[in-house]
């Protein structure tokens, strides 16, 4: 036997090929035989060393397990569909699969346009009314967004920018809301009140902080925290203030 | 309504200057509202039938084209026209005939994926198109054939595709076989059985996957 | 040598499906030899001479012409169909896919500016209009696709629009997006037009230009 695997489209090509080697109408055919026929097809492809598709591979599994389904007498009342059963859908597929196949054949064969029949040769434009006057078909609205998707795809990823409140805008507004502590107050009070999303807030957070230690390095607040991880107080430096409580 | 001379030959003037085929509307738009268009366009179907140029209906519209008959004539004087893959040629039969019809369901008949460029030619040559979605899981688009496949070969209506009625009544376009057939096999399968006296080796075989669907 | 129907027939079909004017030598040299080429062109002369159509002589070469007493029909034909430009398409095609989305959205997506005349013409044509306004600063508007535009590319509704995942299995995207993007940004775009939008008031629509019926 000469086995050519390239040549087949598939499994179910295959299949067909070796069932019109019956020579008998594609509902007549043994597919017990035709498991056999396609198994010896597989097994000399293997002996030959040819590389084998997977899902050549997967038939000849299905066509052992459906051969010995087929050979054993039908067993009532068992789930799934019957052996004749799956042996009448493999049929069914090779049949569909011929029809389409003639069905594509009358089709290239009929007066094709451009090939067997002409359309005038110089025509002077009259064409259809149409609602728009711009053309544009689906073809080329999809081409359109899949071009972009496979530039976009080729582009170098870049990562946005979050946005966060930066130490400048903490100075800023530090230096802005000053004059309106009067005495100690929560760090956070100071925090801008539009400010939504757990990151910004810590951002804002640490950007506070970090601008009121500067601040009071500078000597222009005070700074005091009773305890680990407590909360932090800020007032306005006063004259009288001594230089060392800060905490 | 009426039709004189001077209608016929206006109708006459607009088919020769198309650039495609028109419909009944786009002729009436640019002829006096008194033209009866359905008549004319009948009456030059029939002054044309035995000519070298025939009026003939695609796509629901109106074009002249030459008669078939001449396409010996015609064919020296064309580039060749780009041969299809077997892969393109069925698939479009399967769209044609199945529409609409999903990517996966083609594979299903052809039994082997489709490989990349196949739908993407048939897109680009404007003979299919997506047509909406299959209303089961993941929601796939489904293709069928547009207008310009009916106007290449030649058809009024999709329903003109040939044998589409035999293949309908024998059941080659539903997804499952017809129960007539899972009888006759069941018989033939009782007579192999009969015949084949192999033993069967069923150690290896523990679960399959079936081939459908 | 002699003029036969059939003679007439094919010479008909030469000269209407001929893309230039053809001389009586390039005409003889299609046709089997017993065919008398200058007496089957005078016939087609004459049976033309009152019709829609004629066979005209001009540079020493045959041709069919419009009858001139006709030609008004043909220049009713002011609207010309033009081409969308590469741009507008690729703008189009992404409002499509990321309705509702915002002008600058647009331009990010592109990653390049929008001419001034790209989304005025889609509005014009009317296959776009302005959907709502985004509740981000400045409350840019979004922008998301009509009905014509539905019509004009003959899909139900804007979810049958192939996804990307459909895309590149029809070959249209050779190489690998990241997964599903669009899916992500159809998810987005549902979450955004649910929170983040509000409908466009009838006062802020006057400001728009009205998509042309």
């Amino acid at each position: 036997m000469v086995v050519d695997i390239d040549g087949y489209e598939g499994p179910l090509d295959v299949l067909l090929v070796l069932a019109r080697s019956q020579k008998v109408d594609l509902t007549q055919i043994s597919i017990l035989q035709l498991a056999e026929q396609y198994l010896a097809f597989i097994a000399e492809a293997r002996r030959l060393s040819l590389e084998v598709a997977a899902d050549y591979l997967v038939m000849a599994a299905w066509l052992a397990y459906l051969k010995s389904r087929l050979l054993l007498p039908e067993v009532e009342d068992e789930n799934g569909p019957s052996g004749p059963e799956l042996a009448a859908h493999l049929t069914f597929q090779l049949q569909r699969l011929e029809a389409m196949r003639e069905a594509a054949a009358q089709l290239m064969a009929l007066n094709r346009l451009g090939r067997d029949v002409f359309e005038r040769g110089q025509p002077e434009g009259i064409r259809v009314v149409r609602n728009s006057v711009y053309e544009v078909s689906v073809f080329e609205l999809l081409r359109a967004y899949a071009d972009h998707r496979v530039r976009a795809a080729n582009e170098p990823y870049s990562i946005a920018a979050r946005e966060l409140f930066s130490m400048e805008q903490a100075h800023e507004r530090l230096r802005r809301v000053l004059g309106d502590i009067p005495g100690w107050e929560r760090l956070e009070t100071f925090l801008p009140p539009e400010i939504k999303g757990t990151m910004v807030y810590r951002s804002a957070v640490s950007a506070m902080l970090g601008a009121s230690l500067e601040m009071a390095k500078s000597g222009q607040v005070k700074l005091r925290q009773t305890q680990t991880f407590g909360p932090i107080y800020m007032r306005r430096r006063q004259q009288d203030d001594g230089a060392s409580e800060d905490g | 309504m009426s039709v004189d001379q001077q209608h016929l030959r206006m109708v006459e003037a607009l088919l020769f200057a198309a650039a495609e085929p028109l419909d009944n509307a786009s002729i009436q738009a640019r002829l006096p509202n008194d033209v009866d268009v359905p008549a004319a366009l009948k009456m030059l179907e029939d002054a044309y039938r035995e000519r070298g140029v025939n009026l003939v209906h695609v796509a629901g519209k109106w074009t002249l084209r030459t008669a078939p008959d001449l396409k010996f004539l015609l064919q020296k004087e064309t580039q060749v026209t780009r041969r299809l893959s077997r892969a393109a040629t069925e698939t479009l039969a399967i769209i044609a005939y199945h529409q609409p019809v999903t990517r996966a369901e083609v594979e299903e008949i052809r039994g082997v994926g489709l490989s990349r460029g196949t739908l993407d030619l048939l897109l680009e040559i404007g003979w299919i198109r997506p047509k909406g979605r299959r209303r089961t899981p993941g929601r796939p688009v489904t293709y069928g054939t547009t207008e310009e496949f009916l106007e290449h070969f030649g058809f009024d209506a999709i329903e003109e595709l040939p044998g589409l009625d035999e293949l309908k009544a024998s059941g080659m376009l539903q997804p499952r076989p017809p129960a007539s057939l899972v009888e006759e096999v069941r018989s033939q399968a009782a007579t192999d059985r009969d015949e084949d006296e192999e033993p069967v080796g069923d150690a290896e075989i523990a679960e399959f996957p079936r081939p459908v669907e």
